[in-house]
């Protein structure tokens, strides 16, 4: 149907055509078989989400279940002696870093190894660094991803 | 320099047309509320440049061989861009908040009861059936739904209904607010209702689409298209394996389609077509039809509080209209007006997220009576 | 209500048939295999979304307006959107591996015997000799050219034909490994292999492409749009000045043409036409065919081995399918099974590189044999 | 292996033609140029990857189903791909050294001259007049421009016509400085021009597009499309409400239409009709319309140097030519290189715009005059 | 017009042709005609360009004289009396943080609220974290400024 | 070759024909055929590949003798006098910096000026500061360096 060859209704002037002639039939009908229609479509969803949230629920339940059922079969973990009176784990390094700075080297490693991972296979780059344009990298990741098909993300 | 070059070069003046200038006009206005008022900027500035460019007196870009021509056979006719533009909604939307609360899916329905007075109101004025139904279908307030059933039913009044529907929407927070005043008690609109988060399963994101899909679309095959591509989108988007198809979906192919979809339509905007007392009637029963929309969304909502008891705020009703996500921030706009902090907006989006998709059905309802295809 | 508007209502479901009925699920099927086995999403997605869609009883998505008939005709009718796509493959493959190690090209041709064998159990199985060579095709292991050649050759076949390239395709991982194992030897496996890498020049990079072209299209002239897209997106890339059409190929226009085309395709999956002993017939053969193209590759392996006196490890030849990066990878990790440190990665990328060029070159001698254009 | 298989494999080699071996060269030549010099390699590569993929013997990507001759027909016959990448080149350019100089319109004007007298020429040569009025075109030395009108008024001459303006336009660095040296004293060279930057109100910048629109596009129909589609990018770009379609149409859009653009035009590089005297003469006339451009743009610029009393560089009378923004960073490099901090950017930068326009407004008036459509 | 159904002309053989034939006049009158129009229009756009340039003044002068008359109308400041022997404001913390210490704060806040504010609603993301790829949240922040048309951006 | 035209052969049912009437020459020759082929086309591409790699070869022999000639022809460089007591260089600033400062001030003067390099022209930005989507950047880079064709990147 091409726009450019429908034979436009120049004619077509609303108000001076018989309102009587109006179809009110047709009209009633429209609106009410067509909210009839709308209301039972979106109960029937309505209906099937709920079936879905109970699946959940089921679900959830039987997680549950079966996690108390692992915990009761597992043994019953030794009570633990009295605390001592310096419970605190302390980490013994001989080069003689204290904790917090063991704590802020690893975060900083694993901060850079996140920067490497982000930045990928550099020889796989199309562009120049410094571009975030193609991001080929994600391209990369998303053919690896696609080759290893039963790891999940 | 003989007189044949010099009508040659005045042909273009010599052409303007009172109507070409009064639709060049009109596309400025248009282009005036994108960049001035910034209403709906991404459609209406196209469609106004579109209505410029096909106005100028003997412009190239209409007709047989003109590339706007072309841009309305690639995607228009064929009612390919609008199905493109639902594929990136649906990766665009998230509807967690409905999945929380299932029921909300009712005051979608509630939303659509304007497209039909509207419908009634537009024969009332002697439009044919299949035009009634098209300007019914402003009333789902939801541009590519509107694009696609009235370029089906009517495509000769298919521009003056896209400028219908993308004006009022983005006139939403001015339409509404009054209507909800109207109808509302201060102690109603001040309802504080319980909100009980609770985790959606990856497994109930997935199967969202899927099963609305199936639903919809076997009951009403004319809704297929639209609700088949909307949910497809929500599906390539709750899969999490396949961020490039969603992020080409909802970008590249979204903004290249918007921009192409919207000086397809301006370029429809011819003046002999668009210039005549019918697209004046479009423009008021536009209008008419969101306040329909909101008002009986509102009346629905105090129905469902008085079954509830006096527990459901009915300005929530109002937010099932569709116009996603804009309608629920007005909702939480005006619960939060009677008391600061009634907080209502999660309730407002899961309705907003059901009138989203009940407006594709009632699309698709719309297609299925007329029997069209 | 009359009976007339039920009659419209009740349309869809009247019309359910099992074969659309079977036609869904096998869709379903395919995209829980997308989403929850991540086997080749990006296709199996909307493959799978194409088929429902298009199975939904009076789906007004196919037939002569149908916005999915409307990507198959844009599309795959003239066989532009695989071509596309490879231009970015091209746009994304490294030949280096194949270029340190010319001598791996021979192992990417003995990595498409599979597909004159599949060819000839095709025919025994009563296929017309167009249909038993688009079979065939799958034991190019490469989607878009079984996307191109199925189409040029057997049109109606093109829809299982996809659907067994691009399954298996994702199942290499478990297809490959009992095949490599049944047919050598611990020893075999355990062969280390020395790399000595070279610096291949960006003259080398920039010339290889050009001669590929050159020389396969005007050999095999039916060969010239496969392999010219193939190396104009390599030629693209190595070229390091059009990044910006390098980055469209392998972005944007990938993702949307990869859409589109998983769309199309999945929308030919008719039940009437797909459900037929033909298509289970093809997807078993296509098992074959993954089967005998490893098998044959290996076996080659063996005959370098005895030519080179001990020193090949005759796995890699298995990495001669293509299925570009992932059989080499496959290859990998079995020389490492037998001995963690023997890495052999690099010769079989090489050998992989090869297979993909190697599978180009034999879809269009396959062409070329049957005399289509 | 009987003779007829035989045939078909040799079918390719049989077929090679010294008109396609040189086709095949020439095409070399271009991608060489592309890589190796970095001229314009966005365009000159995938126009000769067009054509060697169209000049292989018997290639299929060529003729009615060819997957080349497919994109020609998307884009190049409607004329849509030139004016896509004008929203493109609109949304990219930076209109306000123009606004803040607003006589330096003028200039822009008079770097049009070439093409008429290349015009001239070539009916001297015996090109029809059509034929003559494309070749004149090149001297808009603007790549879409003459691509949009050679493919209106004489299509056949299309691939001489782009491969000479965009080979021409890459060697501006070259061919202007020897014009500009030749014409001018060292004295008027080393004139220095007081540059007062006034603020350009959002208002101005979103004004000159629509104002430019509406007066060309009114006087000059068969502008429209070159006009109205580069102003539309600008308005886009201006208005910053629309920045996903300003993206999309600077990035997604023009890169992916280019590539097509390339490969379509290089499609229609055919040995039999590139290879022609004709071809010659193009390429000949085209460096004359780019040297004639020049000197038109210096000469004007001494004549307001006259006018202005010595005040007036007349070096950035060259700029006018369009070519943006190449031809002002060369101006601005003769300039320093009489008078190390002589500064005249701004001023040929505003020059440039100019003749940006001005190109795009004598494409409009040429086809106005040829009556073509 | 296709291209490919395009009789080529291969009896074109400029140099054969008779160069008197040419049409001079034509010639010309397209130089003439063309070039007077080119000037016509662009001097016409520059007239139009200087009526906008005017506007912009107007605009600006009216601007001027508007605030200058609400400095005229608004009460004269009081005069600030002498400054005291140490005009310098101390903002006395009682934490003992001094000036320069709380600057340094200042805008380390700024600046981590205007990151936050930049990666936006996280859960409207469909991509992976540190993709930069399709930065949906920027499609978000798009819907966002679309839904409350009265805020300029 | 309409898909939606074509004939669907509903009568193929593959088991009933008869095996018998395969053409069994057909496929043994295009077995034949075809692999040889395929065969023949990799080997000339070895070929075509081996020849192209002893290119690079002597092009770096001749790159290797030529720099070897130019190191010949050159004066061979006077012996270095016996290294003194204290080779180190010191850098010696007026300031106080000791060098290990200088070098980390160094490093930050370079990465940042890299910083506001890939920031580029910032008026050349169609789009919000903090938006990576667009990267207009690199079209202007993009746009520059064709304009400037002699300067390799
Ligand atoms: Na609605
Ligand atoms: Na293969
Ligand atoms: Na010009």
């Amino acid at each position: 149907m091409n726009l450019f060859e429908i034979p436009v209704p120049l004619e077509l002037a609303p108000l001076e055509m018989a309102p009587l002639e109006m179809d009110w039939g047709w009209g009633l009908m429209m609106t009410g078989v067509g909210m009839s229609v709308v209301f039972g479509l979106l109960a029937l969803l309505w209906a099937l989400l709920h079936l879905i949230a109970r699946g959940d629920e089921w679900a959830a339940r039987r997680a549950a279940r079966a996690e108390a059922a692992a915990v009761a079969q597992a043994p019953a973990p030794k009570p633990v002696a009295a605390a001592p009176a310096s419970p605190t784990v302390t980490i013994a390094d001989p080069d003689g870093l204290d904790d917090d700075t063991i704590a802020a080297i690893a975060i900083a490693v694993i901060k850079h190894a996140d920067v490497r991972r982000k930045q990928a296979a550099p020889e796989m780059r199309a562009n120049a660094p410094g571009s975030q344009l193609w991001a080929s990298r994600w391209v990369a990741v998303g053919r690896g991803l696609q080759n290893t098909p039963w790891r999940r993300r | 320099m003989n007189s044949e070059t010099l009508r040659l070069l005045l042909d273009g003046v010599n052409n303007l047309s009172w109507q070409s200038m009064v639709m060049m006009a009109i596309g400025l206005l248009l282009i005036w509320l994108a960049i001035a008022k910034e209403y709906e900027p991404l459609l209406l500035l196209p469609i106004g440049a579109g209505a410029i460019l096909a106005n100028i007196p003997l412009s190239p870009l209409v007709g047989e061989h003109g590339a706007l021509t072309t841009l309305y056979n690639m995607g228009v006719e064929n009612e390919l861009f609008p199905l493109l533009i639902f594929i990136g909604i649906g990766a665009m939307t998230d509807f967690g908040p409905l999945l929380e609360n299932p029921k909300m899916v009712l005051l979608g329905a509630a939303g659509q009861f304007g497209i039909f007075l509207t419908l009634l109101l537009a024969l009332a004025l002697g439009f044919s059936q299949p035009q009634a139904a098209s300007i019914g279908i402003i009333g789902a307030i939801d541009g590519p739904t509107s694009i696609y059933v009235s370029n089906k039913l009517a495509p000769e009044l298919l521009a003056p209904i896209t400028v219908a529907a993308y004006s009022y929407m983005s006139l939403v927070p001015l339409i509404m607010p009054p209507v909800m005043r109207l109808l509302t008690t201060k102690k109603e609109r001040a309802i504080r209702m319980p909100y009980s988060s609770r985790e959606i399963s990856q497994r109930t994101r997935l199967l969202f689409p899927i099963i609305v899909t199936l639903v919809v679309s076997i009951l009403v095959p004319f809704a297929t298209p639209l609700i088949g591509m909307l949910m497809l989108g929500n599906l390539m988007r709750e899969s999490k394996v396949v961020e490039r198809l969603t992020g080409a979906a909802s970008n590249e192919l979204a903004n290249v389609v918007t921009l192409f979809l919207g000086l397809a339509i301006g370029s429809t905007m011819m003046g002999e077509r668009f210039l005549r007392p019918a697209t004046l009637f479009i423009m008021g029963l536009g209008l008419i039809a969101f306040v329909l929309d909101t008002a009986a969304g509102v009346m629905f909502g105090k129905l469902l509080n008085v079954f509830s008891k006096g527990k459901f705020n009915p300005l929530i009703g109002a937010a099932g209209i569709s116009a996603f996500p804009m309608a629920a921030r007005v909702v939480q706009k005006e619960a939060s007006r009677e008391n600061f902090d009634n907080f209502v907006l999660m309730h407002a989006m899961g309705a907003n997220a059901a009138g989203q998709v009940a407006s594709v059905v009632a699309g698709g309802v719309l297609l299925a009576l007329m029997g069209a295809a």
